[in-house]
């Protein structure tokens, strides 16, 4: 049984977030589950952008980077590959990690580095101050765009799909016990695990009402090995479906692969590394 | 036969795809196991696959510290081969040349040999291996041993096992053939030492790697781009022999910031990249700088800007590399100078980065990375040439109790807990924060913790001023004129100021290792007293002239020293001539010597 | 009926490429299918990155720009929005365009700007000596990998789709014919328009063969409007299909949008704009 | 009633969420609109929402240069707003507050206007609307006239129609309340101009995007980011009304390559950032170089490194905006100095990016591009602080026959072909490439291209030298002592040099506003005869007065003039009281004046 509660996890600082933020129910829904697996604190590293969402390592008691725009997953990757024994969680949100981070997680997925990414998407920069975001509905007007944006919002389950991560899900700011239990199959899960958190931003864009209306659980009978399913899923925009698409666990991780490399390669010393270089 | 003071330039040109490059190749590393020492040049040609190029190695019984000029020795494979390097022969030089491909060149005297190695090739059944008959030719021709030929076939062809046999074929008839035909002694054959010691035959890449593996590395992380992909390809080979791992990452972005989180969890990592690569990652060299992770970056200079010349060597980064980032963000800036002191500079570059929590910049350039030398063994990896220090981790009594992660001291440097670490939990941040990292905007913690971070360079500063390391000097001791440089136009200075010395002409250099911090005692102790000082490099804005006659102004313009500067920027080193016409116009223009 | 030639588009550099890559047939076809479609060279734009793919600008006769790696995209939608009269081509490798520059091509789809995108995939780094790419199979030994990658490739149709992209088919070197078609139907499609090319890299990667054998016609009676019957086309692996895998031409490209924009706004002047500005 | 010439300094402290910054703006615009001229500054909270914040209004008659120092009217509508400003309230000023928030504050003896805005707010059910009651008391107190009130408000609050009757009330009440309590004259109102001519109240980040609008630009691309995304929001709102588009796009560098593809295209085109997005964009910097293709990236500078301290304000990307790139990539950087400056230096940034087809860097910082002050309508795009130049577009000679787009020429500027004109099809390369745009790697033709670029350099720098704006230089003329400064600080100067004048202390200023190419003959004349000069600037490392003692050294040891730094790296601007103390202690130091 675990001996850690949530609140152990948590550190000195006041979230700098707005009252409401659906971030805050993420960040109770991570120590959770970090409680309910018992992990000990100094043996978690959260890696983060930069963002609302991105704050998320200073509010906690573990290890903590706050990194630059965009790169969580780098960062998280180097991390684990360093030292395969930390849970390494990558968070961060939909602009720093659909936009500017973008490039990353086709590449995350396809090495299947044992790393859960969650992102809280609230569809908006807000600590911009409300720009359209990747994932913002066509047509949303703000001051970057008075006319209404032109471009259509991506679908990242849909594209986390599409590179094969093999575990991908969704869940929502508003229902907190099936979040803990999300993040608690993302963490165990060995390889790279996509979770989008639908975390509504109540200062630019106040979606939980909307959110409320259109989610649904995953219905029960769906087969989440079956890719197509998954993408059948995914493509239903009018009721955006909450639970775990797509969960492969047959596919070693990423550290796992080097580990098994660097046991078959025959250890070496600088000496004998020069000798291959005699002339 | 040459003296055993002398050394010898053989020239290779012809087509890349018809194996110009490995006829070069394997006739160097026969040389040198023949207990010559070599060093090497080649060009690239614009084509992916064939296409002309040029392949020099420079051999000698002593240390070669330059790939030469002129060439002594022309071998010509193909027309063109000819007609482009025909003007370089030296007056007295030879040539070497396939009559099959070249009839009748007019060599104005010089000696001339022919070995048809496309007929004796056809001949065996293996037009492929005429490049290996003229190596074995060559064996004859600088008697160096067909064992010795055969060894090295066998070693570096192993690979293609199949054709390994035709391959040894080829040799021996080229060798058979030369024997038969030129008899005499060759001209440019060097005295073989009968006892020489081990050496290591290295390219400037493989150097960084294994002084890297040496340093403690064990992680990389990398984008393929020329000329540093050898840096990456040979550590991929080694790193999982020392439980280490390199990623392929899929930009310099990834790279970079996969090798901060690497350190951040403990292990030395680092990353090799050119110019293009550099640019993109200095948003998170930045980041390295504030939230002070030790990181190693490998710079292979190409020339530029931007995509510019990708296979062409350049000193043309020196600035990016010093002042890029936005803010003031502290690094450390290495300049190995040799192939073998590219091995020790990256020991010390791991030392600087993991001691003081910083980003260290390693500035090579792609002539200096591409070719090969023979250097002596290393000697144990902290030696006189660098120094092995320690990343501080925090003492248990830290760690018990209210752990400050960035703890203001007196040298700036606070002890860096690892994630694992009971008690070390800390934020890692890139926004200005406070000792225990978390983010602080107030207008003191921000001066305070900018001058904890510079405070690291200058305690950097005080510690290199001890170093041999920080900067090589040679020549005339006290001479009234100096040569100031860095990196890898070391080997042409050097041996310009031999021949400046045969003229009775004394000179004086020194080359500083560490860019930033700069070793000033030493350079101003060598400025002290000159009349004038001659700043080459290669780049287009005398970018280190600039920074030597500026930072030193006050030194220079008391005692009225002249800095004059030789900037080439053509995507070439610099020929030893260049080098010595530059320093006899300095000593002619400031009054003789 | 086209006066102008293939030939006519042909510059006078001569390719850099190894004798028997891939790229020239693509050079051909999309000389051939400018010809057909009888498109002045000077109204013609080619953007590329950097690669052995990526000279593919110097041996057109039309405008081109031969940018920094990965960001051929991003230089096209800049040159289309400046000027949508504009017939604006982006090429590149799968390096260029899945690997560094893999952040732009969902931001491409999603503004539906009209270009086509014409990724020579050859599984492979050519420019730089043969490093394994997003798309190379798993396991290939190369110096840079000497034990075998341990990533798995992506799937660039798979992911073309799942961003929504209006038009993406895929075609092969050794289909002259068929890649002239496609590559009409994407310059003349009003939206992003993704084109994978099979092309591959004899002196690294020697996949010719391999493609003869496992490549077929998509199936006739396939609806390119239904997307998920494009993405069960996609998924298979030991057949890759050739040709269109969707179409849709519905959705206004972006300069159209933002011509829309420019229409419905009041022009104004300078002095008209600091009024509002007025104390 | 303070004297016509003088100005007043109005500080509002506060909660963010509760209205603080709105009941500055709207007080600053009522105060502008009666006649006034105004200058505004104001920090920003970590916090997303709510917080504390200060903001800072100063009001004159006559133009303000800065936001001042002490307050003379602190307005306080929180606890924290009292008691982190007192300190700041001069000795004579005056405190207006709320009393439900602070009770009974000792202002020793200073004069107190208690208004109480709270209550007087949830009289009219609208507690929100205190800021607002707030406004309409200082409305009275400074008898800027309650219809000039109720214009803003109706103006200002629009968008929020339903509560716009209720803000109404609120500025009403406010106003009655004081003027029934307050009727003495105020201590601070500024007798308000009659007559005054016509003037825009703009922030820097307004300036910079009206400039643009009027320097030609028709293409913006930016990805957000504070302190610079008020240009793309002004941009975004203007420039479809002129036939041209903003892209807001994915990330920097694919902002950086659309402008540079629109560019190409033929449109002018810019992008804005800050320094993290800056380091991301020095690649693609490069390429616009080498392909000479005329762009404009505003920098507005937030306090670095790394993502540092985003919403306070620093000159500390002066280096990397200067040497940021690899091999030798030129560009021009240009350095508005005031609000207005920022208009005209726009305009510049255009006509040298599209004349000589190079990147143009334009820096500002965090506090000039947030800060709003009234500005004269600025006379014709082209008066006397810029010049309006164009790209040169090819002949119809030229395109008939053999279009060589990178024909090298007297100056280096070759003419630039644009899509759809026949003829003038060509390559535009970010490889080193020959006359037609085609890849080169030629030693010759390389060092021919890096000449054509840097001619251009050359060029310009002529051209400069006649300007007006490429430097403004003011005070004492051949007075012995000089300050040297670059943007956003000439305020804080020029007011501190005013206070020394008043000492009797002869100084004079010169601010270049092109750093790159330098002003070299106007800064030398600046310096000569001078003893010593004062180099102020908000950054850690002295950025500028390294580049200013190393760049002159000839002339400042030639002629032993003195350079004194005074770098203040703090995220805030300078107070007039620093730059006054330095200039004194130069003063002492240097033996007096
Ligand atoms: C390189 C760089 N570009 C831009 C920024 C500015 N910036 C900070 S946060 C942010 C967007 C954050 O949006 P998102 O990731 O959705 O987080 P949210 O605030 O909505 O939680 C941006 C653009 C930056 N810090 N660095
Ligand atoms: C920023 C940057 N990083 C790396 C490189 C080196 N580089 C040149 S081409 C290339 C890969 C090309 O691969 P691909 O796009 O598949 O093209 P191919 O040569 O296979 O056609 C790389 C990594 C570069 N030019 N710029
Ligand atoms: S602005 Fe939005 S995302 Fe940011 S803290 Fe506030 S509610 Fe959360
Ligand atoms: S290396 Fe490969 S991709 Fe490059 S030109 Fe040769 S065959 Fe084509
Ligand atoms: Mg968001
Ligand atoms: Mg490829």
């Amino acid at each position: 049984m675990s001996t850690r509660k949530a609140k152990d996890y948590k550190s000195e600082v006041k979230p700098i977030w707005c009252p409401g933020c659906g971030d805050y129910a993420v960040l109770n829904a991570l120590m959770r589950a970090f409680a309910e697996l018992d992990i000990p604190q100094d043996t978690i590293v959260v890696a983060s952008g930069i963002g609302c969402s991105s704050r998320f390592p200073a509010f906690l008691n573990t290890f903590g980077i706050h990194g630059v725009h965009g790169r969580p997953l780098p960062l998280a990757t180097g991390i684990k590959m360093a030292n395969p024994e930390l849970t390494v969680v990558a968070v961060g949100g939909d602009g720093d990690g659909f936009s500017i981070g973008g490039g990353h997680i086709p590449h995350a997925a396809r090495r299947n580095v044992e790393i859960p990414y969650i992102v809280m998407d609230n569809s908006i920069y807000g600590m911009t101050k409300g720009q359209a975001s990747p994932t913002s509905p066509e047509g949303i007007k703000r001051k970057a765009s008075p006319y209404g944006t032109v471009e259509a919002p991506l679908n990242p389950i849909m594209m986390a799909l599409a590179y094969e991560a093999t575990f991908v899900a969704r869940t929502f700011s508003g229902k907190l016990k099936e979040m803990v239990e999300i993040f608690m199959a993302a963490i165990q899960h060995p390889g790279f695990a996509f979770v989008q958190v639908l975390s509504p931003c109540v200062s630019f864009l106040d979606t939980y009402a909307h959110y409320r209306e259109i989610t649904a659980p995953i219905p029960e009978d769906h087969d989440p090995t079956d890719l197509l399913a998954a993408m059948r899923l995914a493509q239903a925009t009018e009721t955006l479906y909450l639970g775990i698409f797509r969960c492969m666990a047959d596919r070693p991780g990423y550290s796992r692969r080097f580990q098994e490399i660097q046991s078959a390669v025959h250890p070496m010393t600088v000496p004998e590394v020069m000798d291959r270089y005699q002339r | 036969m040459v003296k055993r003071d002398q050394t010898v330039v053989v020239r290779v040109g012809g087509e890349a795809g018809e194996g110009t490059v490995t006829l070069g190749e394997l006739f160097t590393r026969i040389a040198a196991r023949a207990g010559l020492e070599v060093y090497t040049f080649r060009t690239y040609p614009a084509e992916i696959k064939g296409g002309q190029v040029l392949f020099q190695t420079r051999l000698g019984v002593k240390r070669v510290l330059s790939e030469g000029d002129a060439a002594d020795v022309l071998v010509v494979m193909n027309k063109p081969g000819w007609t482009e390097n025909q003007r370089d022969l030296q007056p007295r030089g030879v040539l070497v040349y396939d009559p099959g491909a070249v009839s009748d060149p007019d060599t104005q005297g010089r000696a001339q040999f022919a070995i048809p190695a496309g007929v004796i090739a056809q001949e065996l059944d293996f037009a492929r291996g005429k490049n290996v008959v003229m190596v074995g030719a060559l064996t004859w021709l600088f008697r160096l041993g067909l064992d010795l030929g055969r060894d090295i076939v066998n070693a570096r062809m192993a690979r293609h096992g199949d054709v390994l046999q035709q391959n040894l074929k080829a040799l021996e008839a080229g060798y058979a053939y030369a024997e038969a035909h030129y008899p005499a002694p060759f001209p440019y054959a060097l005295p073989l030492p009968e006892q020489f010691e081990e050496r290591l035959l290295l390219s400037g890449a493989e150097a960084l790697a294994l002084g890297a593996l040496d340093g403690g590395c064990r992680f990389y992380s990398g984008y393929p781009i020329t000329p540093a992909t050898g840096v990456m390809e040979a550590l991929a080979k080694y790193l999982p022999a020392f439980g280490g791992t390199m990623v392929q990452a899929e930009d310099e972005i990834a790279a970079i910031n996969m090798v901060i989180g690497a350190s951040f969890a403990g292990r030395r990592s680092m990353t090799a990249t050119s110019g293009p690569g550099l640019s993109l990652m200095i948003e998170a060299l930045g980041m390295a700088s504030i939230a002070e992770i030790p990181i190693v970056v490998v710079n292979v200079q190409r020339a530029g800007p931007s995509t510019g010349l990708p296979t062409k060597t350049s000193q043309g980064d020196l600035f990016l590399t010093l002042y890029g980032g936005h803010g003031d963000a502290p690094r450390f800036v290495l300049a190995p100078d040799s192939v073998k002191d590219c091995y020790y500079q990256m020991i010390n570059a791991f030392s600087l980065a993991e001691y003081y929590q910083m980003p260290v910049i390693v500035l090579s350039d792609q002539a200096m990375a591409s070719r090969v030398e023979t250097m002596p063994y290393p000697e144990s990896s902290c030696g006189i040439w660098s120094e092995c220090l320690e990343r501080q981790l925090p003492s248990e009594a830290e760690l018990a109790k209210d752990y400050r992660r960035y703890r203001d001291t007196k040298d700036g440097i606070s002890s860096m807990a690892i994630p694992g670490m009971t008690g070390g939990a800390y934020l890692s941040e890139s926004l200005e924060h406070d000792v225990y990292g978390y983010p602080s905007q107030t207008p003191e913690n921000h001066q305070l913790m900018m001058e904890k971070r510079s405070k690291k360079v200058e305690a950097a500063r005080r510690r290199l001023a001890k170093w041999d390391s920080s900067a090589r000097r040679w020549g005339h001791r006290g001479a009234k004129f100096g040569i100031i440089g860095w990196g890898s136009t070391r080997g042409a200075v050097r041996e310009a100021m031999v021949q400046l010395g045969e003229m009775g002409i004394e000179i004086e250099a020194i080359y500083p290792h560490t860019l930033l911090p700069m070793p000033d005692r030493a350079v101003m102790e060598f400025i002290y007293g000159k009349k004038a000082i001659l700043v080459p490099e290669l780049n287009f804005s005398s970018q280190f002239a600039r920074m030597i006659s500026h930072r030193y102004y006050k030194q220079l313009d008391a005692q009225d020293i002249h800095v004059h500067m030789l900037a080439k920027e053509q995507g070439i080193p610099f020929k030893i001539s260049e080098i010595y016409e530059a320093a006899l116009e300095m000593v002619l223009e400031e009054g003789g010597k």
